[in-house]
């Protein structure tokens, strides 16, 4: 059951800020798809919640060639989901985002919420990594921006200090040969990933590999990128050998932790196999990309 | 104009409460709301085995809001239980007064003028307990050491059944071919879409009356007369509506019991209703089961003989388990012809969470070993899996030794179809695999450890001057169908239209007893005693029509559509409502009632009748991965005359639905006695994206001892389909699956293995 | 810890309850508004049977406040029915036997509404059906034929009434 | 000739069928008598289901036809 706690709803950013810095004991709802869930089990009994889910602000989706992609934090799942521009520049992000929870759950969860929750088993925090995303957020002093994968530092927790409100998520407009993919592996559709893969790929003029990233879902506590792997595939002709062999590191570096629904070796063994496929997948994108 | 064999049996119809389900009018025990009412909650044992010390309820009591608080001390303190014939299997006291025996075991209840006043105050009750060993698994507790869960019951050895017919080992003597495989059947929760819940209310007139989702209600009144020490006509069950129940809502739940326990206490209504997570831990479950399975053949595929081992995971009470170890044994020599058959089975109390009886009732279990068992002896001895199981199959006529008679049996035509449709399917793509089981199941059990003197069934129809017609039945309608399937019957039987029909049941003032849903009862049995009633009314009727009609006695009359008629010259006749007035007068203003029951006599020791069917399951497997999808399944099924064929064919998908959890996702593990998913996230249920199309084609036969012809359907379907993945997973890698669910890396193991001993050779 | 009266537009009706801002849209519906049609089966957010639309969209009223709802349209599965007449998922679920024990029905039938409005006319594809309830679990029916009817009402077979 | 049971007298056509009703029933009585030969109810379940074959019920179908004449 819930704890009583103060409603707040602020009418502006700018409020927000100001609430949060107020008071001590206090905790942001947007969607709340997963804070509420929390709070019921009684392991969060916040004294004051502030409701940020009606503010307009934030709630866009902005995109030019240059600047790339920007999202604003209550811009909810099914808004990225339905984008034609996202679905035209960042194909993964959609199907990542239609494989996330159920509609009803994209339909009221927001982009910015489910960042700020840091679940290790999230969907969007791999893809928007591997796509080299950054996150501002902010608080009643001024605003801060850092590189997504800097951004986790333990189990549901950021670099966000009290105070602090995630503002926008920016990613940078993809490489013209490059390729984006990501898969989790679960035993029902809709669920969050035992453990989750996603890959990058970008190719040089001449086909060798340009950058790549390799970064892995509900293995460790963060999002855990496996920069050995990608360093692995740098500079080189890529091919199945190449992606068996990261796919190998990536087995090694997880940190993933077993529970019922699968052994240690049983993850690490399918984190190797899913970052094979999706840097195989992400490769093949890129080739055809034009 | 012509006299038309059946107009309204094996036409498409609605549900006769489908309007209220799609509007949300129909209110379940869960919308249940009075006056005054209060709410309950229920404070359970933490521990797996533990006496219960002391227990200080004074700080709840105090607390602002709370009206109440009950333990064991404020009951009769009465062990009850479903086998009611057998007093050492009535074990269980809802609210101990000495032990608890699992975790999630009721210790006190609350009732408060809100539920979160009641669940705050769970928190001030204080109970001591003295911690005792616990023992988790049946291998286990049966031995010496273990410790003792209930008193005087030895090696926690709670039943035993034994079943033989034949000479078994000289049989063994004459195969060819012997194998042995040991197999472990996991549980699997019922999981009904409304938890358990109950609202009573104890009046000062001294009678109960008990909103509950249920089963049974004549159960429930039974059971709960029995324990609070009222008797049953002073006890009212009224079962709204019944959000699901697949063989776990006959039983006595902690909501029932306590709710009760608290309104007589408290003299006010109070409201009970499970959490999902409650509803998981301390209901019941599907019984998790370990088999030995020795099986004798001849060299061309002829069974000989099987004798079979198997202990069951009790739980902590008796329930209806005892009954699903008998049916479990009887099934795993289904459908086949033994020479010699042999089966031991033993329920083994342990300190998890009682199990009991689920949509299947052990035949699932015991399918999972023998069905894939027998394609492995196939494969053994290179024999085709459909000829033997034609070769071996029941047949019309056929009595099982000493157990059952088969009246009627579809199961060649089965396997019939279902061989041209897998080879119509041709080769199949890698990693892919086609697997096959047959099965039946019975409609409705015969026996009565329950020990009740009603008829299993019984119904009552009554006429009114429009001819609209009220038909008083005890069956309960939980969602499948009954009461659509009993208007369908009546308004067959007496020649009228469905919408002409009213059904009353689920209210223990009104209707009469019947031992209500499970086991493939309904269609069978209660669909007799409606069918018997509704021909004492329509002879009552068609008297004055001969009378009134002045034809020659040797006609046949008969009413169709509302229309009375000579059965050989259906254009003269007269209308059914006219009859209906012309009667009434004629009996001096008496209602035209016909009486119906049912209970089966020397039908042998399980059922009256048996329904036959087979299964392929067409799925592909990652075997890096060891992910599983499911293309398609493929039923061929006789279930004698449909009676409903929009519910029979509801019925059949949502077996297979379940059947698949069963299969591949769902399970229930346990540490140290806790339950490690009890929630509806790491509880693994089917949902739409990985269901399958379900073909199904229907196989008609006529059951001599079913009303119409019709015999069970719907419960049966949970059986095949466990094994049918495995022999898939078999056809598609090679591996052989001995324990459920068949989860990613059950496969990835057996595939390692098999590796391995490839590499050996 | 203040109480606060809210204003909530259910099925086109306006209704003023007074409750704590920690209240869910489901409780609001079903505890102080009184309609009971829409139902719980988990406290996870899993099982759908809570399902209302807000503004259209379908969402699970059990991982909602309320209060995060005051001005929005809400719909339930008492608001489907206009005037005695069925709406033409309602009529499909009755033709499909697409419910069983129907404690899913309310639920899945606002999924359905909400997915078959978002379509406007385009054809789905089995997939997408099958997609559109994936939040909601049947324990009864094996979803097949809830498939069918929701196809069947996106085929142009049923017609508001 | 027919076999009784020892502990209830019910008669059956062979003594293995008596062993397996002294098992089905297997209340006190029933155990009682097993146990006044020297054996172990549970122990014989126990014996019967852990290997294959019939071990026990031959053993104790020995000592019902050996109680015979003193029923």
């Amino acid at each position: 059951m819930i704890n009583d706690f103060h409603y707040l709803k602020p009418a502006s950013v700018k409020e927000a800020l100001a609430m949060y810095a107020e008071h001590d004991d206090c905790k942001i709802i947007c969607g709340g798809q997963s804070l509420l869930i929390v709070l019921r089990q009684g392991m969060l009994a916040p004294e004051y919640l502030i409701d940020i889910k009606r503010l307009d602000e934030l709630k866009y989706i902005k995109f030019d060639d240059k600047d790339g992609l920007r999202l604003g934090a209550t811009t909810t799942h099914r808004e990225i989901e339905k984008s034609d521009v996202i679905a035209k520049k960042y194909p993964a992000l959609v199907a990542m985002e239609q494989k996330l929870a159920s509609i009803q759950t994209r339909n009221w969860g927001t982009i910015g919420g489910n960042l700020a929750h840091a679940d290790p088993a999230g969907d969007p925090g791999p893809v928007l990594i591997a796509l080299k995303a950054e996150i501002k957020f902010g608080n009643a002093k001024g605003e801060t921006t850092v590189p997504l994968d800097e951004f986790f530092v333990d189990y549901f927790e950021t670099k966000m200090e009290h105070g602090d409100l995630v503002l926008e998520v920016h990613v940078p407009a993809p490489d013209s040969k490059s390729g984006c993919a990501y898969q989790k592996f679960n035993l029902l559709d809709s669920e969050m990933g035992i453990v989750a893969a996603a890959a990058s790929v970008a190719l040089n003029a001449d086909g060798t590999c340009k950058d790549a990233r390799v970064v892995l879902g509900n293995a460790g506590p963060t999002p855990l990128r496996v920069t050995k792997a990608e360093d692995l595939l740098k500079g080189k002709k890529l091919n199945d050998k190449l992606f068996e062999e990261a796919g190998k590191i990536a087995s090694e570096e997880a940190q993933p932790v077993a529970d019922i629904h699968a052994s240690e070796e049983h993850r690490r063994h399918v984190l190797g196999v899913l970052t094979k496929r999706m840097l195989k997948k992400a490769f093949e994108q890129a080739q055809k990309a034009a | 104009m012509s006299h038309k064999k059946y107009t309204v049996i094996n036409t498409p119809v609605h549900n006769i409460d489908g309007v209220a389900k799609v509007t949300g009018r129909a209110t379940y025990a869960f919308d249940v709301t009075l006056p005054g009412m209060l709410y309950g909650k229920i404070l359970r044992s933490p521990h797996p085995h533990a006496r219960v010390v002391s227990i200080d309820t004074s700080k709840a009591e105090q607390f602002p809001g709370v009206r109440g608080v009950v333990t064991g001390k404020d009951t009769l303190g009465i062990k009850q239980g479903i086998w009611r014939r057998y007093e050492e299997l009535c074990d269980e006291q809802i609210l101990p007064l000495e032990k608890v025996r699992y975790i999630g075991e009721p210790v006190a209840a609350v009732a408060a003028i809100t539920e979160e006043i009641a669940e705050k105050a769970l928190d001030l009750i204080e109970v001591e307990y003295e911690v005792l060993p616990a023992v988790y698994e049946p291998l286990e507790a049966i031995k010496k050491e273990a410790p003792t869960i209930h008193e005087g019951v030895e090696r926690n050895i709670n039943v035993t059944r034994h079943i033989e017919w034949g000479d078994v080992d000289d049989a063994f003597e004459d195969a060819d071919y012997i194998r042995e495989d040991w197999f472990k059947c996991s549980g699997q929760h019922h999981m009904c879409m409304e938890t358990r819940g109950a609202v009573s209310s104890f009046t000062p007139e001294g009678k109960l009356t008990c909103w509950t989702g249920t089963q049974s209600a004549y159960y429930h009144q039974g059971l709960l007369a029995g324990v609070l020490g009222l008797r049953e006509g002073d006890v009212r069950i009224i079962a709204p509506y019944t959000g699901g129940g697949f063989g776990g809502k006959f039983e006595l739940d902690a909501a029932q019991f306590c709710s009760a326990v608290l309104s007589m206490k408290l003299h006010k209504p109070v409201k009970i209703i499970f959490t999902r997570e409650e509803d998981f831990i301390a209901s019941k479950r599907r019984t998790p089961m370990f088999y030995y399975v020795r099986t004798g053949v001849k060299k061309d595929g002829t069974f000989c003989a099987r004798e079979s081992r198997m202990f069951s995971n009790g739980g902590a009470y008796t329930g209806m388990g005892a009954t699903a170890l008998y049916l479990t044994g009887f099934f795993h020599s289904f459908p086949y012809k033994w020479r010699g058959y042999r089966y031991d089975g033993y329920r083994v109390y342990t300190n998890t969470m009682p199990s009991t009886s689920m949509r299947g009732f052990g035949a699932p279990q015991a399918m999972f070993c023998s069905e894939q068992q027998i394609d492995w002896i196939c494969a053994d001895l290179g024999l085709d899996p459909f000829e033997v199981r034609r070769k071996n199959g029941h047949t019309e006529g056929y009595e099982v030794p000493g157990q059952a008679f088969i009246a009627s049996c579809g199961l060649e035509q089965c396997i019939n179809e279902i061989e041209n449709w897998v080879k119509s399917k041709g080769k199949l793509p890698a990693n892919r695999g086609i697997g096959i089981s047959s099965c039946g199941f019975m409609s409705g059990g015969i026996f009565n450890w329950f020990d009740t003197p009603y008829s299993f069934s019984s119904a009552v129809v009554t006429i009114n001057v429009d001819g609209t017609v009220e038909v008083h039945v005890g069956c309960q309608d939980i969602g499948q169908g009954s009461n659509t399937t009993m208007a369908i019957i009546a308004a067959e039987t007496l020649g009228v239209k469905m919408e002409d029909i009213k059904i009353h049941s689920g209210d223990t003032d009104h209707c009469p007893a019947d031992l209500g849903a499970w086991g493939s009862r309904q269609t069978l049995m209660t669909g007799n005693a409606v069918k018997m009633a509704c021909e004492d009314a329509k002879k009552q009727l068609l008297e004055f029509a001969y009378a009134e009609m002045g034809i020659n006695i040797v006609y046949d009359l008969d009413i169709k559509d509302r229309w009375v008629h000579i059965v050989a010259r259906p254009e003269r006749g007269m209308k059914y409502e006219d009859l209906v007035k012309k009667a009434l007068r004629g009996k001096d203003g008496q209602r035209i009632m016909g009486r119906g029951y049912y209970t089966p006599h020397r039908k042998g020791m399980i059922s009256p009748a048996y329904s036959y069917m087979m299964q392929a399951v067409d799925a592909e497997i990652d075997p890096e991965t060891g992910r599983i999808k499911i293309h398609e399944v493929m039923t061929a099924h006789d279930c004698g005359q449909p009676i409903n064929p929009l519910g029979l064919m509801g019925q059949l998908e949502g077996a297979a639905s379940m059947a698949l959890g069963y299969a591949y996702l769902e399970d229930m593990p346990f540490e140290d006695g806790k339950m490690m998913n009890p929630n509806l996230v790491d509880y693994k249920v089917i949902r739409a994206p990985e269901m399958p199309k379900t073909p199904i084609i229907e196989i008609d036969t006529y059951e001599p001892e079913g009303p119409y012809g019709a015999k069970e359907a719907g419960e049966g379907l949970t059986n095949p389909t466990a094994a049918a993945l495995g022999n898939a997973v078999f056809n598609a890698l090679g591996i052989q699956m001995k324990e459920l669910p068949i989860s990613p890396e059950r496969i990835r193991k057996a595939l390692a293995e098999k590796k391995a001993q490839e590499a050996q050779k | 810890m203040e109480k606060q009266v809210l204003r909530l537009k259910i099925n086109g009706d306006e209704y003023e309850i007074f409750i704590h801002p920690k209240t869910l849209l489901a409780e609001a519906i079903r505890d102080y508004v009184g309609l009971t049609g829409t139902k719980r089966g988990c406290d996870t957010v899993s099982c759908g049977a809570c399902t209302v639309t807000v503004n259209g969209m379908s969402v699970k009223s059990c991982s909602v406040l309320a209060v995060q709802c005051e001005g929005m349209d809400i719909t339930t599965v008492e608001g489907l029915e206009k005037n005695g007449k069925l709406s033409p998922i309602q009529r499909a679920f009755l033709d499909h036997g697409s419910y069983q024990c129907g404690f899913c029905t309310p639920g899945m039938l606002m999924s359905s509404t909400a997915f078959l409005d978002e379509l406007g006319g385009k054809k789905p594809s089995e997939e997408e059906i099958r997609e559109s309830i994936e939040g909601n679990i049947c324990r009864c029916t094996g979803y097949n034929s809830i498939v069918r009817a929701i196809d069947a009402v996106a085929q142009g077979n049923y017609k508001e009434e | 000739m027919s076999f009784k049971c020892p502990a209830c007298k019910k008669e059956w056509p062979n003594s293995k069928q008596v062993a397996r009703h002294m098992f089905g029933t297997g209340d006190k009585a029933h155990r009682a008598w097993i146990e006044s030969q020297g054996y172990s109810y549970i122990e014989l379940l126990l014996a019967q289901t852990t290997e294959p074959g019939n071990k026990s019920y031959e053993m104790l179908a020995e000592l019902i036809e050996k109680a015979q004449d003193t029923l």
